[in-house]
């Protein structure tokens, strides 16, 4: 789960670790008054959007009079940005810039350990530098037992500055970012970039952080922070009935069950020259009602010409869902076309129900794949 | 021969006397498998599908010789689960369950870093050693003793996988769901050293998905240090990036766990790509 | 540091661990009150002293009419146990007892781990049991990486208990004492006895806890409990100045710097017939000022009637030490003989300063101690 | 010979810019140590009686090649300089500074586990290595070359036992402090392990005290294993029960870890015990 930069700003502020004066607002009116009032003129404006490159797509501009400040909250909150739509700006404190540093913590999957990331280079993507110069990252690892020990953390910290104040006071952001990261089941926990300003000082100038959905079930004040407004509805629902669903730009559903032959299977439409319209795991052990709302939730998707069952079932029982296409087809009253390729499992209880219904179905995912785009025409 | 699990795994089920542990039981027993055990707290004494349930895991141990565990048991009681194997002398630990938060799996795996004990999984589909033993969920039935190793990410496209090689005339030695989830006990690279000595795998099949960096390291181990033949395939080219695809582990971060970037690093390092689960399979044939 | 045994149970009741319905009172009134009103008759009255034993010495009485209530309270409130006033009891609910057992937990010096023991055998002093029949203590130990885990706490309900459900109720108090314990910097933590009452209910029937002296600094919560009145005033009085002072009963006081050459110095006087009047530590890198304070401590105890100085100076500078005595007996006015026997760092011009003033000092401490002793005569 | 320390000990001071972390790098310097590097965090650049003074650890050990450390730091950063010396790669840590909560311990034996690294400590007084090499802060100048290993649970009193073993006219080969914490790194039975193995010491001095059953144990182990001949001395036989004194691990619990018992069991297990240090002096002249 993704928050704000505004949201990841707060959990900031709540473990000491030092951000500039700000303010969300949700208007014009808002952010003129916050500006005024609050923050101060000059100040900057940065459209809160949960993808990168908002800078380069003009989300983040610096006001420098209260025209400018009208002006450019009434650009931002009127675009969009890789298709989302502006709904909340940030109005933050001018800082001037003395020096730039990233700093992050993931857990590695490579070495299955928490991990502190610094670059002396802010305000870039951690991957690409990952990828062009991986040397200009230092990596400490934390040990599990003791945590991220205040040696790591000095060491972080004079990776990045000189001086030993500045340093030290990095060390105890490091510190600061660990124990968030760990606390709240992060996934990332990054600021990028931290800088110094004129008068020295350390500071967070953007703030950004992942959580881990298996953890969030220990964390309700964190499944609270989720921008209902700001996810695709249908994911949303998807996941309430433990479903996994993805939107994509096709017009061929896929009801699959296990990711990776979701993933195949969306992968083989497009193999054929279908165009997938979805990602959707209805997950083991499923019930007819599983199928049923995953039918409903694909059906949300107007594009959606044809749709194509592929299940091999192995915790997931064949007739069960073969039950569960007939009951949605009933209630939901599908005019789609519906292929289905149902093996594994009780499949041939699954046939038989299929066969009775007068339901298309196919021996191997690649005729139903072929069949179902063939009934696009 | 096989590895990992064989006749002489003596399996003891985690969550017995739950709806999919007493199911999956049932088809384990069918397909031959040693279960000796089952432990559920509190339900000691009970039997399901015939093997006796124990209150936990040490006295099971003790009475029973278990020397494999599979887990059954919801997320949140995954991690106790597998200290509770590992603490009773569990040689090799099978963690079917998913969902368990990422942090859990970095104690678990420091946990285990001093103890003469394997994890495969979480989220893992379990594994089967053909004609000998089947641990986890996998459909026994579309198994057939043969040459090719199996090594996955994931669950029923393994089975896809599986099933073609069975339909094209080969057989499998051992197959492997690893676990769709970003850190998870046995690797790519764990199970290659395992088939690397194994005198009945001729031929490995890696199955692979976008998010993280495990293929492309596996694919510079193949080209090092593995003499046999290996072929891939790996899902999620339509996937758009930053979007978490089912697993926790497939999400493609910025521009970097691709299947096109994982596809190109596989070819480069001399393991041949399937575009289909279908080409995979007869990809290994022509080989054979 | 020890608590009462009422302060104890606010912290089990804190961590969720069951005790009975219970009222820590002052003086007679407030036992009857409480006996009347909250807790009702029959009830127990227990003396809250911080010693061992309090049952076979009459501190623990059961109450069956209001008569009694008074009776016991009257008689309690004006008792000693072990020479300590009893000033405070505790009015407790009387619980039917089915069975009684043992739940304790420490840090074994041994293995250097956390160990949780258990014992079927309950109300007994553990030190006993683990002489006498050691096989009969159940030990668990927790791994500092991973805590005590569920099943290890599982392992010690179902080696109490035959019913699963006993026995996972055990499990649950298990956690909640393990938890304290590692949380509050425990030194001990005991449930002695852990009584199934006769609705089959677990109950802490009594509750002990020690905490970690070198733990304390950050659990200002634990050291707001601190009975003042029932510690020796002296005692704390050195600890507070950072020095380690325990009341003996004989007339030579002792000045050391060091735990273990304290010790020996005790001994010693015992050695060579005399009996000492405390241990006192002064510690490393001694000021003339410590020196004053340890003095100023000693002579609270009207029984010294010689004072003997054992110092072997590493870090301690013996010129430090000799510079202190002399302030201090122009400052306390010293009626008392001092034999000063410093060696070690500067004792060189230890000697020259005690010599200008007139004091007896000696090479060894065999000397040292027969002369104080000499002395008392 | 000598154990744990000698001529090739490259020692570097943790809390090197405090009091005590510089009154003794001097004092160690003057005994011959070969003090090559003090760490303070944030006062890197300086030197502290013509030692460099590094900002951490790591940077000293590389730059320095220090293989020992002592520790001067105030109790509350002292796990953690525990934990920064093993991680830089030093082989042997003395922490001279007392107060650590015993928990900490209890990790700090999990962390080491793992690590080739010894920790002697807390709450010692060092070690020396007569005319070799002095970590810590026992005076040198009552150390004399010879054959009597010492090992002790306590400061002040060591050097009391060490002073009249000299004034007999023997010497020492090492004298360790073990520490007087519950739970410490280095044991008695640790150190006479090395000493069995160190053909200069021919005889081993044993200095205990109230609390535990370390001494217990340890004269068990000298019955069975140890040949050389071994002494012993007690204190706090005037010591009450329940009252901590001084060391945090000098408590007499209910009925153990007396001196009286203590005694015994050395008696029992043919470890000759003095009444007094001079008469353990005594004994051990008589034997040598």
């Amino acid at each position: 789960m993704k928050v704000h930069e505004y949201q990841a700003k707060e959990i900031f502020k709540k473990y000491g670790i030092p951000t500039p004066k700000e303010k969300m607002c949700r208007n014009i009116d808002e952010v003129v008054i916050a500006a005024s009032k609050e923050i101060g003129i000059p100040c900057v404006i940065k459209a809160q959007v949960m993808v990168g490159g908002r800078g380069k797509a003009g989300g983040i501009k610096v006001a420098k009079n209260e025209k400018e400040v009208k002006d450019y909250a009434e650009k931002i909150l009127g675009m969009e940005i890789k298709g989302i739509p502006v709904k909340k700006v940030l109005v933050s404190e001018a800082i001037s810039i003395v020096s730039e540093a990233y700093l992050g913590i993931i857990n590695d999957r490579t070495t299955k350990k928490t991990v502190m990331m610094a670059c002396k280079e802010g305000g870039v993507e951690i991957e690409v530098i990952a990828k062009q110069k991986p040397e200009a990252i230092y990596k400490v690892y934390a040990d599990p037992l003791v945590g991220f020990m205040p040696h790591k953390s000095r060491e972080i910290g004079l990776f990045l500055y000189n001086e030993p104040k500045r340093a030290f006071e990095c060390a105890s952001i490091t510190e600061k970012l660990y124990n968030l990261f760990i606390e709240l089941d992060s996934s990332l926990a990054e600021i990028n970039p931290l800088v110094v300003d004129k008068s020295g000082k350390l500071i967070a100038l953007d703030a950004k952080i992942n959580f881990d959905d298996n953890g969030l079930y220990r964390h309700p004040d964190i499944e609270s922070m989720r921008d209902r407004e700001s996810e695709d509805e249908n994911e949303l629902l998807a996941r309430e009935q433990n479903l996994s669903y993805v939107k994509l730009s096709g017009n061929i559903g896929c009801v699959v069950n296990g990711a990776g032959l979701a993933m195949a299977t969306m992968d083989l439409v497009k193999h054929f020259g279908g165009e997938p319209a979805n990602f959707l795991d209805i997950g083991g052990s499923s019930s007819p009602g599983k199928v049923k709302n995953a039918l409903e939730i694909l059906l949300k998707d107007k594009n959606v010409k044809v749709i194509f069952f592929n299940i091999f079932g192995g915790i997931t029982r064949c007739d069960d869902v073969a039950n569960g296409i007939l009951e949605a087809k009933k209630c939901l009253n599908i005019k789609q076309p519906i292929v289905a390729r149902l093996t594994g499992t009780n499949e041939d209880k699954a046939m038989e129900i299929l066969k009775e219904a007068g339901l298309i179905f196919t021996q191997t995912m690649d005729q139903g794949a072929k069949k179902a785009i063939e009934l696009l025409n | 021969m096989s590895i990992l699990i064989n006749n002489n795994t003596r399996l003891l089920v985690q969550g017995i006397t739950g709806r999919d542990g007493s199911f999956h039981t049932r088809q384990m027993l069918d397909y031959g498998t040693n279960v000796v055990a089952g432990v559920t707290p509190g339900k000691g004494g009970m039997e399901v599908e015939g093997v006796p349930v124990f209150n936990s895991l040490s006295e099971a141990v003790k009475k029973t010789e278990a020397n494999t565990s599979v887990i059954f048991v919801p997320a949140r009681f995954s991690s106790s689960a597998i200290y509770e194997a590992a603490d009773a002398g569990i040689k090799l630990i099978v963690c079917i369950s998913e969902g368990l938060p990422t942090i859990e799996l970095v104690k678990i795996t420091a946990y285990l870093k001093n103890k003469d004990c394997r994890l495969v999984g979480p989220n893992s589909p379990g594994l089967v050693s053909a004609g000998e033993s089947k641990v986890g969920i996998l459909p026994g039935h579309i198994f057939k003793k043969g040459k090719v190793g199996v090594i996955s990410r994931s669950g029923t496209l393994t089975y896809e996988i599986v099933d073609h090689i069975t339909r094209v005339g080969l057989g499998q030695s051992t197959c492997i769901g690893i676990g769709g989830d970003p850190i998870i006990g046995t690797k790519f690279i764990d199970c290659l050293e395992l088939f690397a000595d194994d005198k009945d795998t001729e031929a490995v099949v890696l199955v692979g998905e976008i998010g993280g960096r495990d293929e492309q390291d596996t694919a510079e181990y193949v080209k090092k240090y593995f003499k046999k033949p290996v072929f891939g395939f790996i899902v999620g080219k339509t996937a758009p990036p930053e979007k978490r695809m089912g697993h926790a582990g497939a999400v493609i971060s910025g521009t970097s766990g691709t299947a096109a970037e994982k596809i190109k690093v596989f070819k480069e390092c001399g393991i041949k790509v399937g575009d289909t689960p279908a080409e995979v399979a007869q990809l290994v044939k022509e080989m054979l």
